[in-house]
């Protein structure tokens, strides 16, 4: 060693432990990351989950099949129609319900919506983690519109309850499909204004491009699915892999990216967010008349047979599965919600950020599309 | 509103300071917080009001818990409570934080949270919509002229009742007590 | 007399205290404290006795001359003040370590062979004092073992080079002008030829360049400065490279004269401005590899190479105005940084020999005294107004702006930023932050290490307050080599356009200040927390463990530390390599053989007889 | 004498009222960008009330020295910048009067650059002694960004001073009054100081050193109450100084105090326009960016004045 | 596909029963020590994607059944083919005093959180699991609380009632 040169601090072990959440503005949702950092570099980060936990599996249990359906909504706040959605199609496959086309249809669409205003919300999640108040503020504007969209139509603004065992719970009330239009144009409108101050954003560019970068082998390695699996340039969607609800009955595209990193996630959410509202549109000409709504037992007497079964949708971050028991009860038996964010967040999340620095801990969390109650339930 | 009625700020300038400059420490305890973006964005834009979001609790007055509260995110609401100056104003969010709302039955949220840290104002419902929000910080505003949202100063005069709770869920909690003394009222009100 | 007798007294307590420490170690204490401070009063009576004294009338022929003047009384005062506040501070600092005897001793010794080179009034005992210093200074540095060996080693190979090219010039000066009494040696420069000064002035300059560590010269700094005492760390910072700069002053304005140096050179390729991009290479450089360092002393070392370039900018620009900055800045940097070593010093003793920066933290509860000292200190190599750093580096970026070299001013300015990224990050690492557990215990700095620190703290102060003392001093040595006089007031300078007052600057920043703590005292009253009670995201502060420290700009160093490697360094081992393996092959001549050697001879005896048959040569 | 105390406390005075109206006027700009209401214009009184009258929390006595130097120094700098007024003799302009600047002869632009100085050091100190690492970080980035904006800023500053061959800034401000702006005289150097002037205002894209969302609000996370008024009203006051500095340099100050800080009002509106749709960037890249094209501006303007003088 | 790898995990593993309720799903169900083996042959047989890792509390058979959900992420990014619908049940059961089992995690690495939860929540041994530590529960429990005889409604009674109201 040239004794001139500057002496090495590895035998130092003075590394700071930083808490990045739960009580953190960089933090979307209750969640905490602890993190060793040399400098202003990651080396080790240790996901922290459970802030949210309350047991519904566990509630589930007390539960009858039709008093679940609270519940379960509360799972995802940013989407809790997927989860109806999931357990809906749990409940049909374990009693052998049928549901009419038009329901099918409704359900796509009413999914479709929900997986609009869940990207524009990650939109908001992501920009304002950036500093990036303007298209922040426009995406949460919009947001609420679809939201005013679901107040219409089911009457709560994020809790819906709106998909039940055997079909959906009303019609599409008068006029519902042009205002569905006309708010989607009205959004579809701004697409240029946000692709001009937001995706192709130079300094955007510059601070997502690169950054926690995942290869498609480690991605499939720790169970990635959704935008994080699209971006690496796998057309893996459970819309298409397994269709339900009415996914099969129009022609759409799965958009995906090729690099894995955050900028190319999150331009996989604005795609296909695009899709969603041609999809929708492409649903509404589509959709037949008909009942929405086979009746189903009285819930209070309602026994499923015994039996178990997975079932698996996409939500708007990738692959929703529901493993149920049924023990021939009035109540599930055992429920476990396969959510996505549970690999993104707890496995995936801890082998981006090491190496990372501090100012990307937050861009990293909110590129992989977390969302913290969907990991503790 | 009365924010713009010079002669209450010459009155009583601390209180009309308080009621107008509500700085949210957020804390996503829960769903609740979905509702939170839409007031403070363009939609209802809470920032008309005074009402801003900041980062650590030093720098804020108002806290907000929003939604049910597990254990663990218990223990940090306490830490951060205790970490803001006063005076502070907290507003629980939704029914869960009430009386458990639905999670009544579940083993890792707590049913009453008034037990653990006083609460100024409450907004019922699951969730909350925006408009419930803004009817909730009217209220708040309404006890801080009456001088009626005094959370801290019960929290101080009744320290040890509360510390007593929360080491009755926690064990121990892993800081010391904010009021360590006999008489910890004198002290806050000096 | 005096400058006999002061002599005298240095070196003769030198002896008497190393006996003394053989009596008892508190007799020896009570010794070396009062004749450095006995040094100090004899200086500080000295002022206005300006005298020449012929202490050895023939010396083969020479006289050797002392002579006390205002330049030698200026540099003499400093040395004495800094070497008497390190021996302070060694009282607690060498309390029951083996080499204190020897510490003492030879600190005072250095002390005198200083105070000799800078009272010599000719060239030889110039020389003679020169290479004391430079021996009893690497005793002194080496005296720790271990690493302090090799610094050591490669401080007097270093000092050495540099001896042997002063001594070729001294040899070429008395063989050119026979005389070697400085005034005499400057009349004789007049008439001399321009290739004689170059020679003269690339001989000396080679010397006190290294002398005073001025890139690319400057290798020898970091190790020695970082591997000494602290006391002595600080002797060797806050006064002994100065004595490069007093060479360089004796040099250029004195010998060589200020109107021959310009005249060195031809078009932008003249001495002047080359060594002025040296010292501007030196400020700019060295200031960010110290943003780099880990270790207290080491970033030290290499802050003060950086600070030593702006006072040869300073001199090698020669107007007054940067003279003054520069003469004033040696100064400066002899508080701050002798200031600031013995803090870094104190907090070594009190942690038990933790000088890594990673290692430390909070010490400002626990040292408040040395903390604000040390402030202070860095402050002032920062050049924030109030402190003694500020006046001298305006004098000298105003000097550069106003000449038109606003490229150099530039380097010197950007210097300057480097010096807040490197302080803060000392205090910070060291004072600020939390308390790391194993630090808990530890005690406030005794007595005699406080007072020394306060005392520099109080210079620097005052100095910055009232720049006019030492400016007054200043500018009149500046007189005596023919710089324009400046207007010195006590409080800056005069009322030219764009004139300096530190007293309207002083008394807005106390107004202000006062203003801005009533205004904090409208406010609500405060509550007084613990360390622990840090906001942590929600969670429990992790004991020990929340501190940030490592690589504390560590996106700075990323992008630069590839360009920031000590290329001088780096050559100087390649050429003591090179050395050795030339060295290794003229080994390979001595075979052993005794059959070689004759062959040797008769080879040597046979082209002899060729070349006298062939050439006829003589 | 008399004017010259009425001028050394008139001068905070509006430096004060002005960057408490800059600080509302800037939330009320963004505002409105974000296509919302904004609050009134007068919200950081009422915040600066509200924080004044909360119990502090401190963490020592460097912890609040720190906030009353930052403070004070910021309150000294206005002090040495013009704020409008001319040197020329009256009549000349209409509404004109002598330069409000009380200390403009005590050492000029380098004793400003050295006193902008004053308020980040103090801040930092007392940040450090705040004993949180987020605070360090915070300020670890402040003095790698001060370093990136500095550059540029020295070189424009140093191309400034030799294109008018003097140090003070009444100097600069009269020969501009009596020429062409700097603006037209050392145009790369102006279009250089506008692209750094959002880093010198600590506001997007360069935000970093409070980041919120990535390190807490960082030197802030400690602070609260009445330290946290003070530095509201210091941020202000500093972001009054670097733009007064920008209209002093470049657009020729003002003739009167009305015409300055109509100026002054243009200029922050520009610089806040710019940042509201940008993001935050990292500290690398704001290096990066900084030591590329508003240096390279500056170099070459500086070269240019070197070469022509 | 589904016979073919119905007859070749029969024939290549002797102790497992495979059975195929409904269309689209194996069910396998493995003994606990040859499980690593059956996930890692199934996983080089194209099932490379474990969906979830769930636990079934059996108290009348006295049995924890501990559910592995396999599907295949795609081959190719050619069309949607019918066997991207496949999934396998891989079960083992598992006495429910002092339960245990060999972590799979060199196998499928997204199990590590998984087995980490079921530890939590039923008190399952995962054998060479590098972190057993909590990962969503702030207190301990005395029976984990997803096994079936934690009674949450008892649980909640006995711990959050008793608190008393802060006397004002």
């Amino acid at each position: 060693m040239i004794p001139g040169s500057q002496p090495t601090d590895t035998d130092s072990e003075r590394e700071l432990e930083l808490y990045f959440g739960p009580q953190h503005l960089g933090m979307v949702g209750n969640f905490s990351i602890t993190l060793k950092v040399r400098g202003d570099r990651i080396v080790e980060a240790t996901a922290n989950p459970g802030y949210l936990h309350r047991g519904f599996e566990k509630l589930m249990e007390y539960r009858t099949w039709m008093q679940n359906f609270p519940l379960v909504c509360r799972v995802n706040v940013v989407e809790p129609d997927s989860m109806e959605m999931i357990y809906a199609m749990g409940v049909e496959k374990l009693a052998g319900l049928e549901v009419p086309e038009r329901a099918q249809y409704i359900r796509s669409i009413y999914l479709e919506l929900a997986r609009v205003g869940s990207h524009l919300f990650g939109l908001w999640a992501y920009s304002n983690m950036l500093g990036f108040d303007t298209p922040a503020q426009w995406a949460m504007y919009h947001r609420d519109l679809v939201l005013d969209l679901f107040e219409e139509l089911t009457g709560g603004r994020v809790y819906h309850i709106y998909l039940w065992p055997g079909g959906v719970r009303r019609d599409f009330p008068e006029g519902f499909k042009d205002r569905i239009v006309e708010t989607l144009h009205s959004i579809g409108g701004c697409v240029p204004d946000y692709d001009s101050t937001f995706f192709n954003n130079r300094l955007f560019h510059q601070r997502a491009h690169g950054i926690a970068k995942i290869s498609q082998e480690r991605a499939k390695a720790l169970g990635a699915t959704g935008q994080v699996l699209r971006a690496t340039g796998m057309r893996y969607d459970i819309r298409k892999v397994e269709p339900y609800a009415a996914y099969d009955q129009v022609d759409w595209e799965v958009p995906t990216r090729e690099e894995g990193d955050a900028y190319s996630r999150i331009w996989v959410i604005r795609d296909e967010m695009i899709e969603s509202v041609h999809m929708i549109f492409k649903l509404l000409d589509a959709m037949p008349g008909g009942e929405v709504y086979n009746r189903v037992p009285n819930p209070f007497k309602w026994e499923i047979p015994p039996g178990e079964t997975y079932v698996r949708c996409e939500s708007s971050r990738g692959e929703l599965g529901l493993y149920m028991v049924s023990d021939g009860g009035d109540k599930p038996y055992r429920v476990h919600f396969r959510t996505p964010s549970y690999p993104h967040g707890l496995t995936i999340l801890e082998e981006l950020l090491k190496g990372a620095s501090i100012a990307d801990v937050g861009n990293t969390m909110i590129s992989l599309y977390i969302v913290a109650p969907e990991i503790d339930r | 509103m009365d924010r713009n009625q010079l002669a209450k700020w010459l009155k009583s300038p601390v209180e009309m300071a308080n009621k107008y400059s509500l700085h949210a420490v957020y804390f996503c305890t829960g769903c609740g917080i979905i509702e939170i973006p839409p007031v403070i964005t363009a939609r209802w834009d809470a920032e008309r009001f005074g009402i801003k979001a900041v980062a650590t609790p030093r720098q804020g007055n108002l806290f907000m818990i929003t939604g049910y509260v597990s254990l663990k995110t218990l223990k940090a609401i306490i830490r951060t409570y205790e970490q803001m100056p006063d005076p502070k104003y907290t507003v629980a969010f939704g029914s869960c934080p009430i009386n458990g709302g639905m999670y009544w039955d579940s083993y890792n949220t707590i049913k009453h949270l008034d037990k653990y840290i006083p609460i100024d104002g409450w907004i019922a419902g699951c969730m909350p919509r925006p408009e419930a929000v803004f009817i909730g910080v009217t209220h708040l505003w309404t006890l801080i002229d009456k001088g009626k949202a005094d959370g801290y100063i019960r929290y101080s005069k009744n320290y040890a009742s509360y510390r007593r709770n929360q080491e009755m869920l926690f064990g121990d909690l892993g800081w010391p007590p904010l009021y360590p003394s006999e008489s910890p009222a004198e002290e806050a009100r000096a | 007399m005096l400058p006999t007798t002061i002599l005298i007294v240095a070196f003769g307590s030198a002896g008497f205290v190393y006996l003394a420490g053989r009596v008892h170690a508190r007799v020896r204490d009570t010794l070396a404290v009062l004749s450095s401070l006995v040094l100090v009063g004899l200086i500080g009576l000295g002022y206005g006795a300006w005298r020449e004294v012929v202490y050895v009338p023939d010396f083969l022929g020479l006289e050797l001359v002392l002579r006390l003047n205002l330049l030698a009384w200026f540099f003499a005062i400093t040395v004495a003040a800094v070497v008497s506040l390190s021996t302070i501070f060694s009282l607690s600092y060498m309390r029951r370590k083996e080499s204190a005897n020897f510490h003492y001793s030879a600190t005072l010794a250095v002390e005198g062979a200083m105070l000799g080179t800078v009272f010599a009034g000719d060239l030889l005992s110039f020389f003679i004092f020169w290479e004391i210093m430079s021996w009893s200074a690497y005793l002194l540095i080496s005296c720790n073992r271990g690493r302090a060996l090799e610094a050591g080693l490669k401080y007097i190979i270093m000092s050495l080079v540099g001896s042997c090219a002063m001594l070729i010039g001294l040899l070429a000066m008395y063989s050119g002008l026979g005389v070697l009494s400085i005034p005499l040696v400057a009349e004789g420069m007049q008439a001399a030829s321009p290739g004689f000064v170059l020679l003269v002035l690339l001989t000396f300059g080679l010397g006190f360049g290294i002398k005073s560590a001025m890139v690319p010269l400057h290798t020898w700094l970091p190790d020695a400065h970082s591997e000494a005492a602290s006391p002595f760390s600080a002797v060797l910072s806050g006064v002994l490279i100065k004595m490069g700069i007093y060479g360089f002053v004796l040099l250029m304005y004195v010998v060589v004269g200020l109107k021959l140096l310009l005249g060195v050179g031809a078009g932008w390729l003249t001495f002047r401005h080359i060594l002025c991009w040296l010292g501007a290479i030196t400020v700019v450089v060295p200031t960010f590899i110290a943003v780099l360092q880990s270790d207290a002393k080491r970033l030290l070392a290499w802050s003060s190479i950086g600070q030593i370039g702006y006072i040869i900018l300073g001199l090698s620009f020669g107007t007054s105005l940067a003279f003054a900055g520069a003469i004033f800045h040696a100064l400066n940097h002899a508080l701050c940084k002798s200031l600031l070593f013995l803090a870094v010093g104190a907090v070594e003793h009190n942690t038990g020999g933790v000088r890594d920066l990673n290692d430390l933290g909070g010490l400002a509860k626990r040292m408040p005294v040395t903390f604000a000292c040390a402030l202070l200190a860095g402050l002032g190599l920062i050049g924030i107004p109030l402190t003694s750093g500020f006046v001298p580096k305006w004098l000298i970026y105003r000097s550069l702006i106003e000449d038109g070299y606003p490229f150099l001013a530039l380097a010197a300015l950007i210097g300057t930023w480097g010096a807040i990224l490197y302080v803060y990050k000392l205090l910070h690492n060291i004072f600020l932050g939390q308390l790391p557990e194993k630090h808990r215990e530890v005690r406030r700095a005794p007595l005699s290490m406080r007072i020394p620190i306060l005392l520099l703290g109080l210079g620097i102060l005052v100095f910055g307050v009232v720049p006019g003392i030492p400016l007054r001093a200043v500018q009149d040595i500046g007189h005596t080599f023919g710089l324009a006089q400046l207007k010195v007031t006590l409080w800056g300078l005069g009322s030219e356009a764009g004139a300096l007052n530190m007293l309207n600057i002083c008394l807005a920043v106390v107004i202000a200040f006062a203003a801005a703590f009533l205004l904090l005292r409208l406010g609500a009253k405060g509550r007084a927390v613990d360390q622990e009670d840090s906001y942590a995201a929600g969670s429990a502060v992790p004991v020990g463990r929340y501190h940030y420290t490592v690589d504390f700009y560590g996106p700075l160093s990323r992008m630069i530390s590839p360009y920031l490697r000590d290329r001088a360094d780096e050559f100087y081992y390649w050429l003591a390599a090179r050395g050795r393996e030339i060295a290794d092959l003229t080994r390979k001549v001595y075979t052993g053989y005794a059959g070689t050697y004759v062959l040797y001879i008769v080879s040597f005896l046979a082209a002899l007889i060729f070349l006298q048959l062939v050439w006829h040569i003589w | 004498m008399v004017t010259r105390i009425i001028h050394i406390v008139l001068s905070p005075l509006i430096a004060l009222v002005v960057a408490v109206f800059l600080l509302g006027l800037s939330r009320i700009v963004i505002a409105r960008i974000h296509r919302r209401y904004g609050p009134p214009i007068y919200q950081p009184i009422i915040d600066i009330i509200r924080l004044m009258n909360q119990q502090s929390i401190s963490h020592g006595t460097l912890f609040e020295l720190g906030v009353v130097l930052a403070l004070a120094g910021s309150i000294v700098t206005v002090l040495f910048i013009p704020l409008g007024g001319t040197n020329a003799p009256p009549g000349s302009y209409p509404l004109a009067h002598g330069l409000l600047c009380p200390l403009s002869s005590s050492g000029g632009l380098l004793v400003v650059i050295y006193l902008m100085l004053f308020g980040p050091v103090s801040i930092a100190l007392g940040a450090g002694a705040s004993e949180n690492p987020n605070a360090s970080i915070g300020v670890s980035r402040k003095m790698l960004l001060a370093l990136a904006y500095e550059v540029p800023f020295l070189l424009v500053i140093l191309a400034i001073m030799s294109h008018y061959g003097t140090i003070s800034i009444a100097e600069i401000v009269s020969r501009q009054q009596d020429s062409a702006w700097g603006v037209f005289s050392v145009p790369l150097s102006a279009v250089a100081a506008f692209l750094i002037l959002p880093a010198m205002l600590g506001i997007r894209p360069f935000d970093l050193v409070g980041a919120p969302q990535e390190i807490a609000s960082g030197p802030l996370a400690e602070y609260g109450g009445r330290y946290l008024a003070l530095l509201t009203i210091q941020n202000g006051i500093q972001v009054f100084v670097v733009i007064a500095l920008f209209v002093n340099l470049f657009l020729g100050g003002g003739v009167n105090v009305i015409t300055f800080l109509l100026k002054v009002f243009a200029v922050f509106l520009a610089a806040e326009l710019v940042s509201a749709v940008l993001p935050r960037v990292r500290i690398e890249n704001a290096l990066r960016f900084c030591w590329t094209w508003p240096t390279g501006l500056a170099l070459a303007q500086m070269i240019i004045t070197v070469v022509s003088r | 596909m589904i016979s073919s790898l119905k007859s070749s995990l029969e024939s290549t593993f002797k102790d497992v029963a495979v059975g195929e309720p409904e269309a689209g799903r194996l069910s396998v169900l493995a003994p606990k020590d040859s499980l690593p083996v059956v996930l890692r042959y199934l996983k080089e047989n194209g099932l490379d994607h474990l969906a979830l890792l769930s636990c079934v509390d059996w108290p009348e058979r006295g049995k924890f059944e501990v559910v592995y959900v396999l599907s295949c992420y795609m081959p190719s990014n050619t069309d949607y083919a019918s066997e991207q619908r496949l999934h396998v049940f891989v079960k083992a059961e598992i006495p429910r005093e002092h339960p245990a089992l060999q972590s799979v995690i060199d196998v499928f690495e997204n199990a590590e959180p998984y087995e980490r939860e079921i530890h939590e929540l039923f008190g399952v041994h995962f054998a060479g699991h590098p972190r057993l530590i909590p990962l969503f529960l702030e207190r301990e429990y005395e029976i984990p609380p997803f096994r079936k005889d934690f009674d949450t409604r008892q649980y909640v009674a006995e711990t959050f009632d008793p608190i008393p109201p802060v006397d004002e």
